[in-house]
């Protein structure tokens, strides 16, 4: 069975978290990766969910909608709450926060909230929920995301989750002391935002994927690393667990 | 900026709770009688969060009233917003993210009533309205944060920064927010109001702090000496709660930690009438639901009784 | 048997609270001015310790030595913790609050702190406690104390606990927006802090005893009320009451 | 002012965390081991209140060790400061009150030390130092109070002033206190930190939060699933603590809620000592009782049986 989208981003998601680590994951691919690393290289990692959830296990086959609902918490080990969850993150208790899929640009900021305006937008779109703190808060933060050229434009017009705002240190300039978009892995490559400039620049590529179909389904041009690298396909361990953990395909599609 | 003095005016909003009696009396009233202490033009903080925890039967009691230009604020809001927005009950919405989940996609109504203008649509990140609404229960116009710096959040309600006075460091003043009005569910309280919340807690015990109003129901009211014999669980004190309302299942289709799990097929069908007759499909569901019934019981009888024991088994075998 | 000192503050305190309000109130005097008042005409008054103890009952003959003890949770309705206890006077749910004895000055101010400076002081107090957070965050509070002329001099050297200040709008103009000091119980009379002056106003005696014994008890010269009244003496119904609480008189002296 | 940038510095303690295992895994060790993870010079803060949930074991521990110029913060300091101070182990105190409780009347050796400008005592209103671990356990170098304003309590640790960006009110910026270490006594644990606390939680959760180290005894190490069934009462998260040790008593003959009583005749006996000799009075009692004993368990064995379970009935007694 070929590997999905999700799949692969929750193999490469799991792959970037080490042991004895914290990670603040919301459903999805992020939950899948974390979940996964905790069956893999990584038993000692802590999850939080955004509903004030920490620590928690999952059954198989019962993975949540949400991060407030009880298949999250299922077999949790401290339900601390929403505010004080988000708090743990500012103290900097939070080591890796994983967000997903939005508009994102060239310097990693990504746009959640509005198309067109914010009084009256064009599209109104949920708004952040968590990913502002998550990326404002964690030590660092990873983007899962699918990679479509719609997503990927020069500068978001909303800056709902700050990545490094215009580039350079405007981040760290604009009172964000901590944390940033260490990586982006999306279904075409792995990406960083390497200072000086802090530019989105690919530095792997999965297998079977070239540089022009990147830049093909981004809306800018894309930096490429000297050392571009590929990176290793999931593992049918991986895949297995993935698919014990989500059956029905529910996550994993 | 859109926020208005009277949301983060601590003085003016302690002075309305030092101007309450705060009694350990009874509290126990009805649905109808509860939600009669909300006037048109309040600001009304819901608990729970997203399907969790929602104070469904509240927020029924109080849309059958036909209330106008209320402000309604929830950390993330569900289709209770777009109940509002149908019922032509609110100007605007507070929150950090809209919609009822990834499987339903974005919320039709939402889009509809924001980007026409006819509902203002407030966004804060998670964090920061759950700061606002500390601040508030702390009795303090602001609270310092890192979060929502930098991004354009910071212009949608008029964040202001403040200068650590002791490292110079720049921090997001992150503006109170006292409603008038808290809408809250919770698993248990003695009559006298004293709430305990079993799971997550998410955000009510600051909610409640922060409203210059109570409203609460709850799904089971116990002896006061259960409550003082576990007093470590309560959340909610009962001086500071104004109506109570026994209330079984009164999250419903929503959950209930513990108690019932929610019904995602009900959503579905929900949303799929919003996708066949957009607004329409809400206006409708409204009529069957919330404007139909005699009662909440009448309410709660259009689910079947199966469904609510199945929720009520995957609760306990999610929980147990 | 005659009336001690505490029972005459219990008593006293007890009448001066309402029913359907909240009390902020330690061991000792306070606690049974509290506890009494619940047992006769507020039976809806909450009292808040500061061991962050909310509705506490309490069994007779087992009364607390400290506000944070087994004893002063006994039967309680909420355990919200220290800091949040004092957070909800902040906020504004705290009706009134008792202060016991201390060093107190014409402006209400009281000491617990130090005597003869503050880094080495000739006698080094307890501290704060609470008492300046009670002071500082109730909508009124109420001094309950022994009179004896040590304890009242014109000028305290250091305010750990802050009433007028230097008198007049001084409180408020220090930032304290809310509350101040409503009235001070002695066992010789009764007290307030009447604007302009906020000066310690005498405006009852309790009987048999006269202005002269008052001034001869006071540091500094005491104001004295045009309308100056007589308290009414402890009823045998108050005193059963104070007495079936502390049946081996560990409180009530 | 005497607080010193360090305690304060949220940017820097921050980078202490992150650059911090935070482990799921295994944390139980000795006595011994889990506070030799204390240095000379550093900040402890003590959980617990008074003579309630005490980590006397730990304090006993360390003790042994002879550590020198600690600084100790509680919020209610009991005799455990009054060993420091004799023990010549501590250069400061900051906490909002010191002594054991009105049957003893002033502690004579608070008196002594401090009198002398042997030992610096910081005082802070009993809110302002639990803001001030609040504050840290936030991440944020101060928080908002309106109390304490207008003391001289403003002047004793060099309390800042800070007007409020949106009402221009003026309030107490309330420093925040980030400690080296937390000692910490807790009901029950899983034997990877998450620990839970019966009873009234005094401020041990932001304690925890706000150090960069956490030491941790429980009464009772539980299986992991005890925990997880009941994750509404966990309060410290394992991945926040260093070292956990299982001593059953482990705040004798101070109490623990629900568990067992405190032994007020205890503590007369040992008042009576520095009544009798002052100083020495400690310091034959530290003898005889931390320093004699060669394990915590022989310490236990000084109190006769019967007393540890008279002191269990009574808790029991009064908690259910």
């Amino acid at each position: 069975m070929s590997v999905t989208a999700n799949e692969l981003l929750a193999v490469m998601g799991a792959r970037a978290l080490k042991d004895d680590t914290t990670v603040f994951a919301g459903v999805g691919a992020p939950l899948l990766a974390a979940a996964l690393a905790q069956r893999t290289h990584a038993p000692r990692l802590t999850m939080l969910m955004e509903g004030g959830i920490l620590g928690p296990s999952f059954r198989p086959g019962e993975l949540p909608i949400s991060t407030n609902e009880m298949r999250a918490a299922y077999r949790a080990q401290m339900l601390p709450g929403i505010t004080d969850a988000f708090l743990l993150a500012q103290r900097g208790f939070l080591d890796v926060g994983f967000i997903g899929g939005a508009q994102i640009d060239r310097h990693g900021n990504l746009n959640t909230s509005a198309i067109g305006g914010y009084a009256k937008p064009a599209v109104r779109l949920p708004g952040s929920g968590g990913a502002n703190d998550i990326i404002s808060l964690c030590r660092e933060v990873m983007i899962l995301t699918v990679h479509e050229k719609r997503r990927f434009t020069e500068r978001v017009e909303f800056i709902t989750s700050p990545g490094y705002l215009g580039g350079g240190d405007e981040r760290r300039k604009s009172g964000l002391l901590f944390g940033g978009v260490s990586r982006m892995v999306t279904t075409l490559g792995v990406f960083d935002f390497a200072p000086p400039s802090r530019r989105m620049r690919l530095i792997a590529l999965h297998p079977g994927v070239t540089t022009d179909d990147v830049q093909a389904n981004t809306g800018f041009d894309v930096l490429v690393s000297e050392s571009l690298t590929t990176t290793q396909p999931p593992t049918e361990k991986e895949l297995d667990i993935l698919r014990m953990l989500d059956p029905k395909r529910q996550f994993i599609g | 900026m859109t926020i208005a003095p009277k949301e983060y005016d601590f003085h003016a909003a302690r002075l309305r709770l030092e101007g309450k009696a705060k009694s350990a009396g009874e509290k126990v009233t009805s649905l109808e009688s509860a939600v009669a202490r909300v006037r048109d033009g309040d600001h009304i903080a819901i608990g729970g969060c997203l399907y969790s925890r929602t104070p469904l039967a509240l927020i029924w009691a109080l849309l059958r009233r036909r209330p106008k230009h209320l402000t309604l604020s929830r950390n993330l809001m569900s289709y209770e917003g777009e109940w509002a927005m149908v019922a032509g009950a609110c100007d605007k919405v507070v929150t950090s993210w809209m919609g009822i989940g990834l499987p339903w996609g974005l919320s039709r109504i939402q889009r509809e009533y924001v980007e026409s203008g006819r509902v203002e649509f407030e966004e804060w990140s998670h964090l920061g309205l759950g700061l606002r609404f500390r601040a508030a229960a702390m009795g303090v116009p602001f609270l310092p944060s890192l979060t929502m710096l930098g991004s354009s959040l910071m212009d949608v309600g008029g964040s202001r920064t403040i200068e650590c006075p002791y490292t110079g460091a720049t921090l997001h003043a992150v503006p109170a927010l006292f409603p008038d009005v808290a809408l809250i569910h919770v698993h248990r309280a003695d009559r006298f109001g004293n709430g305990q919340i079993d799971g997550y807690p998410h955000m009510d015990a600051d909610i409640a702090r922060a409203a210059t109003t109570v409203i609460m129901t709850a799904e089971d009211i116990v002896p006061d000496e259960e409550i003082r014999l576990h007093p470590d669980r309560t959340v909610i004190p009962g001086f500071a709660v104004d109506a109570l309302v026994p209330v079984p299942y009164g999250s419903y289709p929503h959950e209930c930690y513990g108690l019932y799990d929610a019904e995602p097929d009900h959503f579905t069908v929900y949303v799929d009438g919003i996708k066949r007759d957009g607004a329409k499909g809400v206006a409708d569901y409204l009529e069957r639901y919330v404007y139909g019934p005699r009662s909440y019981a009448d309410y709660l009888a259009l689910f079947p009784d199966s469904a609510r024991h199945d929720a009520a088994a995957r609760a306990r075998m999610l929980t147990t």
